[in-house]
């Protein structure tokens, strides 16, 4: 008899058991994107039948085209893009350098957990409501450029780029950088040529990670973005208020980052989740 | 004029492992090491040569200049070499720093790459490289900027026996080859006996003693440098002058054996376990023991012996058993002493020993 | 001249810089506790003055008394103790299941990366939609024990969780495991007297982090519960209907648990976040 | 009757590490070592005897029955001691399963602790206790349970040198002690010579020899087991027959020395670095060697010489310079043959070596 069966069933009956297993996984990913597939090209009467329609009768290409031709659909789509990506660029600038100094001072550890810790436990909604006013008394409150937005954004997604690249970092050995130092390189070539090569998947990774942070954030969007919407209010209010069919075109629209993500970048995100730190 | 000089230099450390009024000097083209057990302080030390640390207090003066960049280049215990850079990158990298021309830094890369005793594709990455390879291009990397003193920090202490041995050879080769300095710090006394022109034992932040390997093993100036040179270590047996100055009370038995003039009353004798022999002669001192156990190890059986409460090492090339009564014999001459209180070595007055 | 001044400032200068970084991270997290408490006991027309007031003029005891008072502030805090439990006390428990998996299989790691790299890219807001209309025709949409929302919050944490227990139980030698089944002891017997003893702080912290999670979750809250509410979208509806005072009151509670976890479990929530994974 | 039998073991391993047609027998009361380079089996083995891995094929007879729990215990390397319990508990944790009484459980921790040499107070925790202490702490929760074999994967190789060698002792000492039956796993010879009653010299998941210590390193099996037993290794050279089988041909010398009758055309010369001797005897063969180098290392000098296109290794009390021309002796006994193709030991046809 083997201890390792206690661990990881194997045989002919594991096999099966793992093959339900992958199965359900699959089901339950694809079902609910498959339930927005059908709505998002069937009309609407469809999606609220009873009992629940499984293949659609009828099809249109109404709800998919609004999402190109609605004026308020495409400036959503466009302002979420930019504030994705000013959040996703400066949040893995900024965790890098926090990571950084957390990986290679004891001090910088200490305030850097401290702040994370911090951040992690606070309750975002309860922040939300000073910042809200915070932001009408300077003039950030729902700009069309969604500036403030995409700082609150920044700030969200610091601790979690942080803690993806600090042990980045802290496993490069310090060696390293000190064989470039007697090799004659200044501190700022150092972190240029030897950490930021080093950490290349890691900051990858935080990229992307704070990118969907952004496109998917929905409290403060909602919040402070009031009439110059972002894409997660705006799918908000079409499926509460309106259109499940243009709201499920749109929700399709959202899942195509992450998508492509997986696909393509699966290994290195992978290897980074491996390496360490990330929610 | 020598190449390395440093002066009374201290560095404290809140977790131990500093370092107490150091002060040497290191010839140029010499091999020096720097021996010790962990946390002696002479990696602290070669972390100052190398400018990494600063000193709290002292100088160290390379050549004549101060201690710093250019000076000194270093062999790192894993070698660090840079993981995303192939070989020829790592070596060309302090080139690329000094802004050398495309075809300067392919030759002197080429030159180095030579000497380091490196034949294979530098175009392949340290993942690709094998434990020995690595090693020879952190040696090219260290020689390339044409450093006065190459500093080493355990190179050898992470490779497997077999090649620890070889490379050994190797390293003792390259230094003889291109004629520089090198100060190589380890905690094994085999390998700095079998490397070093001149040697420094370490402990607890000070330096006990520096000499050659041989006038360490015959000469060594404590109780310590003689514990931790050779291998098997020296027996130590503290006995205690007998009155009439002529003989030793160790335990229970009395040694004819007239101490070093100006000897104090309690003293270690210090005896090396290849000096103790079963061979009968009268020249010879003789020792009464009892055997505790012999361990077969191929060539020799490594032999416990009880005297009094000491406990003595040494080999046999014949098995003895348990509980045995033997009688062990070595020459006066052969025989350290060490003052009792303070472990210093006394030396014999007359110069025939 | 010092490598190690590169990374760790030190010296008088260094000193008077790391000072004067501590007093800022203080401000920046002290500032919006203060305006909240501000407003909380100020009248609301304070709160809105040009230029803003930096002290309250006239203080006010309604605001925080409300809290207590209405019933629908009152259950809300109740419902959102409940679900925040049912939330930590199930994502906890299946969080171990899954990170144990994760650290002694090869499949399980593979298996339990994959679910959680997908549910961390997937936008939540496009799966919302599917996930709403899905409550709502198997009848645990707006349930007023917010049932159907605790299942929510227990799927949204499972991968944090999941991701802080995989390291705690992968850092448990093997062999540890082995010499119990050696000694006699059944596999059940071993996970309960090695595993989760030894996995304690990244269990309480586990807990704590997907507690927090629910406390503060505002999307799926606000969508799921439109009316047997939460106190996140209560709060929103506050704040954008109604009564910022009562609204700062509301806030100052929900930081209350936030608070007492920062003081009392500080160093167990960095162990195990040194230890290895969290966002 | 033997306490162990295994008999045409096979585990296959995606990853290398298997073992093939494994057979042995150990006699109750035996300390029994499987020595072999990393990636030999040796541990997979132990894990089989364990039952914490399943067998391909083939049998594990313990005492008669077939193995699983409570047959053997196992002190692991890094001795598993679970570290959130005390020494006591660790030590009464198997008795507990056993829902032994409270009594009964101090009475059993107790008497063990004092089998295995603890003295230490047993409410501390693994983190409190030092090597030594650990290492104590597994062996009393190994014997707990009374077991008829205890099986030991490699339990001194965390430890220092000096730490290693007492505890060695030790082990060995406990061992007699207990009478029990001991299956321990080494890559390090001297370990494995120094401790076995007998050993299994094992490679690439085959045994390759089992004996004595005394056996192995007089009679080497073959070509493998003669370089790993024995430090430093055995001189191996390769050398032909010449066509009146009266003398050898190696490298461009001829030999006088009648091969074994059987010998085929192509053999090893096995010679061990002790049995080379720089003293002049007509009686012994002679070869002219040229000093590659000699590297001081205390007691002797370790001296690597070159004949024809091999090296030899061998130690010199005196100091040899490099490139000196000195002559070796050896008897002509002390040669080991082996097949040159199949790397067999070829025995010596008369009974007068």
């Amino acid at each position: 008899m083997s201890r390792r069966e206690v661990s990881m069933p194997h045989g002919a009956g594991a096999a099966f058991i793992r093959r339900v297993a992958a199965l359900a996984i699959v089901l339950g990913a694809a079902l609910p994107i498959y339930l927005l597939l059908k709505q998002a090209v069937t009309p609407e009467i469809e999606s609220f039948a009873w009992p629940p329609l499984w293949l659609p009768r009828r099809v249109t290409a109404a709800h998919l085209e609004s999402v190109f031709t609605v004026v308020e659909f495409r400036a959503a789509i466009i302002r979420s893009i930019a504030v994705a990506l000013v959040c996703g660029v400066s949040a893995t600038v900024m965790g890098a350098m926090m990571g950084y100094a957390m990986a290679r001072s004891r001090w910088g550890r200490r305030a850097g957990m401290t702040a994370v810790t911090a951040t992690r436990l606070l309750p975002m909604t309860a922040v939300a409501l000073p910042l809200a006013l915070a932001f009408i008394l300077i003039g950030l409150y729902d700009r069309p450029s969604a500036i403030g937005l995409a700082l609150v954004h920044s700030a969200l997604a610091l601790p979690m780029t942080a803690l993806v690249l600090f042990p980045a970092f802290l496993a490069i050995p310090l060696e390293l950088e000190e064989a470039a130092f007697l090799d004659g390189a200044s501190p700022l070539r150092i972190f240029m040529t030897i950490d930021l090569p080093l950490a290349r998947a890691p900051l990858a990774a935080a990229f992307i990670l704070s990118f969907i942070l952004s496109w998917d954030e929905f409290g403060f969007a909602l919040l402070l973005q009031v009439t110059n919407r972002t894409l997660p209010p705006l799918l908000y209010y079409y499926t509460v208020f309106g259109d499940v069919g243009a709201a499920s075109a749109l929700a399709l629209l959202m899942m195509i980052p992450a998508i492509c993500v997986l696909v393509a970048l699966r290994t290195v995100l992978r290897g980074a989740l491996m390496a360490g730190s990330l929610r | 004029m020598p190449e390395l000089v440093i002066r009374n230099l201290w560095r404290g450390f809140s977790s131990g492992g500093g370092l107490r009024d150091i002060s040497f000097e290191v010839e140029a083209g010499e091999f020096f090491v720097l021996l010790g057990p962990s946390g002696c302080g002479k990696s602290t030390l070669l972390r100052l040569i190398a400018a990494l640390d600063p000193a709290d207090r002292g100088a160290i003066d390379i050549a004549g200049t101060r201690a710093g960049h250019g000076a000194v280049a270093m062999v790192f215990q894993n070698y660090a070499l840079y993981p995303h850079m192939t070989a020829f990158d790592n070596i060309a990298f302090p080139l690329r720093l000094m802004k050398l021309g495309h075809d300067e830094i392919r030759r002197r890369v080429a030159a180095c790459a030579r000497t380091a005793g490196l034949s294979i594709d530098l175009n392949r990455r340290p993942a690709e490289l094998s434990g020995g390879e690595r090693q020879r291009v952190a040696l090219a990397r260290a020689i390339v900027r044409e450093p006065r003193i190459i500093l080493m920090d355990e190179p050898l202490s992470n490779l497997d026996a077999q090649l620890r041995a070889s490379l050994r050879v190797e390293l003792k080769r390259f230094q003889r080859d291109t004629g520089r300095t090198v100060i190589y710090v380890t905690h094994d006394q085999v390998e700095a006996l079998a490397l070093a022109d001149r040697l420094a034992v370490m402990r607890a932040g000070r330096i006990e003693q520096i000499g050659s390997p041989r006038a360490l093993y015959d000469a060594p100036a404590n109780e310590f440098v003689a514990s931790f040179v050779g291998q098997p270590p020296m027996n130590l047996v503290r006995a205690r002058i007998a009155p009439d100055r002529k003989s030793l009370l160790a335990g229970d038995s009395v040694l004819r054996i007239e101490p070093p003039a100006g000897a104090p009353d309690e003293v270690i004798l210090g005896i090396r376990p290849e000096d103790l022999s079963l061979d009968a002669d009268p020249a010879k001192v003789a020792i009464e023991t009892t055997i505790e156990r012999a361990e077969f190890s191929g060539a020799r059986f490594l032999v416990v012996a009880r005297f009094g409460s000491a406990y003595l090492l040494t080999e046999s090339v014949e098995p003895l058993h348990t509980s045995e009564r033997r009688r062990f014999y070595f020459e006066r001459s052969r025989i350290h002493f060490f003052d009792a209180s303070s472990g210093r070595r006394i030396p014999w007055a007359d110069p025939s020993p």
